[in-house]
């Protein structure tokens, strides 16, 4: 019986958010329920989103607030599983100039790449904390130049997921990043998911759903055993520097480790923190009009796979 | 004719009436400026008359004529051709097969003393070298009508008097074929008189037409003819009228 | 005009007949409604991305003429230069990005000079290659003058290699825009470029396209004022447009 | 030569000296050591970017005279075309080249396209001008053998603007690397601009100035190329480099 | 001195040995191609010399010498200046205050009859309007030693005439300033007899000097000198030896 194509849109370049679904790849879980999987880049969440909703890919990973802005301009897309559970949204700052509390943001300089969550969603973790939010006056930066940009004291703070910690770590020294990690803050949002389009979910349900068993059961062999994970990652993307991808996908890991995870399996979306979610983004975003919560998400094909048990 | 330019137009020829007839040889001469070249040029139908027309063949000129063999003042030869592509050039842009044409090239060539020189970029060639293989190049086709502008100013004596009775058994003045009609500038008096039929002298800017000469020496035109006391008297007429004395 | 009516009509059926999504291509009434949107504050960014441009341009200009002159005045410093120029022609800009940063910090200057970086080269190479397509017999002229080296290049190679020159320029007008944006995307505050890359990360297309339309006009506007003083600089180099 | 080298020494004291951190620039040794490294696999991704940029400047170079031919030949067409083609040029291919390959997919063809329309537009404008650089008296050559017009265009005015689509085709050569790369950088799975952008995302600093090193190689060989295809093909515009 | 080229060497000039006079007006005669221009070039150090050596005012040449006024045998007119502002060429380029010569630039053109024609940009002058203009332009910086290359050859007779009255004053003929060396390259033989000192008649290619002829009709010449019988003889003579007959 041939093998179904599935074409699956990462975010980004090689990463430690990554591991799992070429270790599903390897490890011959995507053959074993007859799919064909093709990983392929793509820079950012608006451009992965791009390809699902036009049928260039069949699912996609992108962030939860980018999808759910997304439907609101027209896309045809639905988040059909989660990676992080908890937030990664974050502000990196130097030792030398710390920002340990949302206070400290007021003045200062922050840079992030316009499409990161922590941009689009600042007004938002601001009013939780009563910062004035236009007191932060923010710096487009080219992704490739967030790190430097903080490293050679461009900007104060710069606005990236926490799972980035070790690539900060490596320009600057490390002990010398602070890290303000909104979950830290009582800020609780989706981040980054698994999406699929209307035409993936009506037309290869099964297909879609076995993907994502296959992915969860990727990421239950990466919880086990991280280091032959990351020994698949450096086989199949040979570029990658496992000394700081490794510590990043560590951190991607506790994200991940959750007790909702544990309870309901790896991947799980929770209804009311997906709708908070979408309320934050429609209040907060300036869309063009107000999205409802259950256009955003489906758990349909969702399968439990158990975590393994924390070590 | 008047030449518009930012500086102010110049009228460059006034008044000009002239009727050539079929297989004539026509010489035109007249001071440096009064719209010799002009002429020509209106006369291909390069560039527009302001004012009167022109019929070549019975037909007004209104756009570049066809079957037209034309020497420029200049050589204007492609920097970028050797030499016998440059002569091939009318045949390639004629859209004729110039292969057909190269042994008439090289033949050309050879004529005007370039038969060496075939294979040789225009640059290597000197002044005098390149006015001739345009000369080869206005030919290639064997065209019915020669409109040539100073041919040969800038060979020397001797090798100016061989080309002109070579240009004279080509016009057809000998043997029974159809004589071509030449038009043909020249600034040497003797030249005009050793080759034309008539000359027509030209006034200082705006050209005007002075006067027509008809030269009534016997043909075929040899070195006789030049020593003699009528071809004398001839050159000495034009060059009064010239001068206006 | 007509093609650009034509090809306005035909974006606007493509869009509605093939159902394009607007978030990856707004159709020109969404464009047009984002662009006039008073809401948008344009002329902060316009401003902004103007002075990049034509300080960009500027550069680009100057500094590629004078490398095209050291070029084509020493075939050593040209054997030594080029191979450096072409190495960081071919360098993506936005790969050294960090770089910049590092280097030139953000604002209006360090745009400038990534876009003067972008549109640099035409103008060296047409430059040094117009310097190169003089006749020699003008340069037997210039030295039969006794006329030093650079008076020869001042006098008779430069003015003759103008053509060469203003086709660069031209060329660079265009650079220098999509190098000021580019500058804008590397790291920015403000400007058109700011305000693409913004809107665009949000799939707030039609404004990110109104943007364009913004870098558009003002493209076109350079490039036109270019030709215009190519058409008064040298008169004699009819050009066709 | 002696610049290269100088420059490289310079580079690894400028690392060393100002203590800048490797993750930024790294020294040339560590360049090199990343480079030989035998763990990399560079001929897979060479060989990838090597097609889409010779993929890119042929497109350009072909596409880039034809529409250059075309305007020259009408002002019509010409007052069509140039805004549009200027319109073109202008937008930044960054921000659009998502559309691009959404439209086009993945692979090495819509990246060869993205190079060749990032480096089209020097071709076109020296084209143009080029052909319109012509002796008067040789358009004159041509009418008077009562050429028709596009025969003066193949045999006379296209050899004469020759000097200038070949100091274009120069410049399109570093454009078709840049190119390439940046279409890489938007999506690729292979290619010396996935590299770039694969061990940026993982601070690989040193592997990605390796893969820029491969580029500025294939850059080089290419800009070479051109050179002495062009000193064959137009041994009478003796250029001086 | 042999050109090197890629379709192979052509030896142009061979066994050249020519001593001239300061002073002195020397001109070159010889058939189209045997290398007149080639030794100007020599002389003016624009070329190497393949063997041999050359000296101006004692001093060996080996690079473009300085003083010197050259007529090229192309007009070579700058076309994006003015006509005045191509005559004030040299000017310019020796690092002379061009304001100061402007006058004379106006005077040498007015002379030359091409006082209207200043403003006009070179495209807009007939050939022999640029040739005349290219004139001035040697002339500007009254050098002392002059070479032509055909100065006169695009000009009617008359203008030509007229021109070589006005070279010859120019040259220093009458007064008592000190005259100027002049190297002229004709076609004309009648033109070389008329404005000579010594004539150099040279051979086809490769050039050797066939004879050097002086001229020793009286100055300053006049019409009647040109019509003398001594003349005549004269200019038969170079035609001889010229034509090998
Ligand atoms: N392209 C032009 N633009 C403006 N004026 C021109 C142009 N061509 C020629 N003229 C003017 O027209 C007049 C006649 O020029 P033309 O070239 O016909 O003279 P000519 O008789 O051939 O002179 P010559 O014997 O010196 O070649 C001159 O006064 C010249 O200045
Ligand atoms: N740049 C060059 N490269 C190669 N050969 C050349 C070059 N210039 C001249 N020659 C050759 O040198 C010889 C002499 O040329 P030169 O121009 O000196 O002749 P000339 O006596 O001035 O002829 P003319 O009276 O026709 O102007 C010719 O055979 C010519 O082909
Ligand atoms: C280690 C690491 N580095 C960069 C990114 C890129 N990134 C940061 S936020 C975000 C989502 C914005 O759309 C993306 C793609 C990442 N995910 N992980
Ligand atoms: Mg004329
Ligand atoms: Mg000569």
């Amino acid at each position: 019986q041939p093998l179904e194509k599935f074409t699956f849109a990462l975010n980004w370049f090689a990463v430690g958010d990554h591991a799992a679904y070429w270790v599903a790849l390897e490890k011959g879980y995507y053959k074993a329920k007859g799919l064909d999987v093709v990983l392929e880049n793509s820079k950012g969440s608006g451009d992965s989103i791009a390809k699902v909703d036009s049928g260039r890919a069949d699912a996609g990973l992108a962030d939860a607030a980018v999808v759910i802005a997304s439907i609101a301009r027209g896309t045809t897309i639905k988040d059909v599983g989660m990676v992080f559970d908890k937030t990664p949204l974050n502000f990196f700052s130097a030792k030398s100039a710390p920002i340990t509390k949302p206070k400290d943001l007021e003045g200062k300089t922050a840079a992030a790449p316009p499409g990161d969550s922590q941009r689009q969603i600042f007004p938002a973790f601001a009013k939780l904390h009563g910062i004035d939010a236009s007191k932060v006056s923010w710096v487009n930066v080219e992704p490739a130049a967030k790190i430097a940009a903080l490293a050679e004291k461009r900007v104060d703070t710069v606005g990236d997921y926490n799972t980035g910690l070790p690539l900060y770590e490596k320009a600057m020294g490390a002990g010398n990043v602070v890290m303000l990690s909104w979950a830290d803050f009582g800020f609780d949002m989706y981040s980054m998911s698994i999406m699929a389009s209307d035409k993936t979910m009506k037309e290869r349900g099964k297909a879609l759903k076995a993907f994502l068993e296959a992915s969860y059961m990727g990421w239950r062999d990466v919880m086990a055993d991280p280091k032959a994970a990351l020994a698949i990652l450096k086989k199949r993307v040979p570029e990658v520097d496992l000394s700081v991808i490794e510590p990043n996908m560590m951190i991607g890991l506790s994200l991940m480790k959750t007790e909702r995870y544990a309870k309901n399996g790896i991947g799980w979306i929770d209804e009311k923190k997906m709708c908070d979610s979408v309320d934050l983004v429609n209040t907060y975003m300036g869309l063009p009009k107000k999205v409802d919560c259950k256009a955003t998400f489906t758990t349909e094909f969702f399968t439990k796979v158990d975590m393994p048990a924390a070590r | 004719m008047t030449y518009a330019a930012d500086s102010g137009p110049v009228e460059a020829l006034s008044g000009i009436d002239l009727k050539v007839g079929r297989g004539e040889f026509v010489s035109l001469v007249g001071p440096s400026g009064c719209g010799k070249s002009t002429l020509l040029r209106i006369i291909a139908g390069l560039r527009p008359a302001t004012r009167g027309s022109v019929r070549v063949a019975g037909r007004p000129v209104t756009r570049p004529i066809a079957d037209v063999g034309m020497v420029f003042q200049a050589p204007i030869l492609l920097k970028w051709r050797s030499i016998l592509d440059n002569v091939l050039l009318p045949a390639e842009l004629a859209g004729k097969d110039a292969g057909r044409y190269r042994d008439r090239a090289q033949h050309l060539l050879q004529t005007v003393g370039l038969g060496e020189f075939a294979a040789k970029l225009p640059r290597e060639l000197s002044g005098g070298m390149q006015q001739r293989a345009s000369l080869c190049r206005a030919l290639l086709l064997d065209p019915p009508l020669l409109l040539m502008d100073e041919p040969f100013g800038a060979l020397d004596a001797m090798t100016r008097d061989e080309m002109n009775l070579e240009l004279l058994r080509i016009w057809g003045e000998t043997g029974n074929a159809a004589r071509k009609t030449v038009l043909f500038v020249t600034h040497s008096i003797s030249e005009a008189v050793f080759l034309s039929d008539r000359i027509v002298v030209m006034t200082p800017r705006p050209g005007r037409i002075a006067a027509v000469r008809t030269v009534d020496l016997p043909r075929p035109r040899t070195v006789e003819v030049r020593a003699s006391a009528a071809f004398g008297q001839l050159s000495l007429e034009i060059f009064r009228t010239l001068t206006g004395s | 005009m007509a093609l650009f009516v034509g090809l306005i009509v035909v974006w606007q059926l493509a869009v509605s007949l093939l159902n394009i999504r607007e978030y990856l291509l707004p159709s020109p009434m969404a464009v047009l409604r984002a662009f006039i949107e008073p809401e948008t504050q344009w002329w902060p960014h316009l401003w902004v991305t103007t002075l990049e441009i034509i300080g960009a341009f500027v550069l680009a200009g100057g500094v590629g003429v004078a490398l095209g002159v050291a070029i084509a005045w020493s075939p050593r410093l040209a054997s030594a230069l080029v191979p450096f120029l072409v190495l960081v022609n071919t360098l993506p800009k936005v790969a050294v990005a960090p770089l910049f940063l590092l280097w030139l910090g953000y604002g209006i200057v360090p745009n400038m000079l990534i876009g003067a970086l972008i549109g640099f080269f035409p103008v060296v190479i047409n430059t040094a290659v117009g310097l190169s397509q003089v006749d020699p017999e003008m340069l037997d002229l210039g030295r039969v003058f006794s006329a030093p080296k650079w008076k020869i290049f001042a006098k008779i190679r430069l003015p003759n290699a103008l053509p060469y020159i203003l086709s660069a320029l031209k060329i660079t007008a265009t650079s220098a825009v999509v190098g000021a944006i580019v500058g804008e995307f590397v790291a920015s505050q403000k400007g058109l470029g700011y305000v693409i890359i913004t809107t665009q990360s949000s799939m707030n297309t039609p404004l990110a396209f109104g943007a364009l339309v913004w870098v558009s006009i003002v493209g076109l506007a350079l490039y036109g004022a270019v030709v215009a003083i190519a058409r008064w600089a040298a008169p004699w180099a009819e050009a066709t447009q």
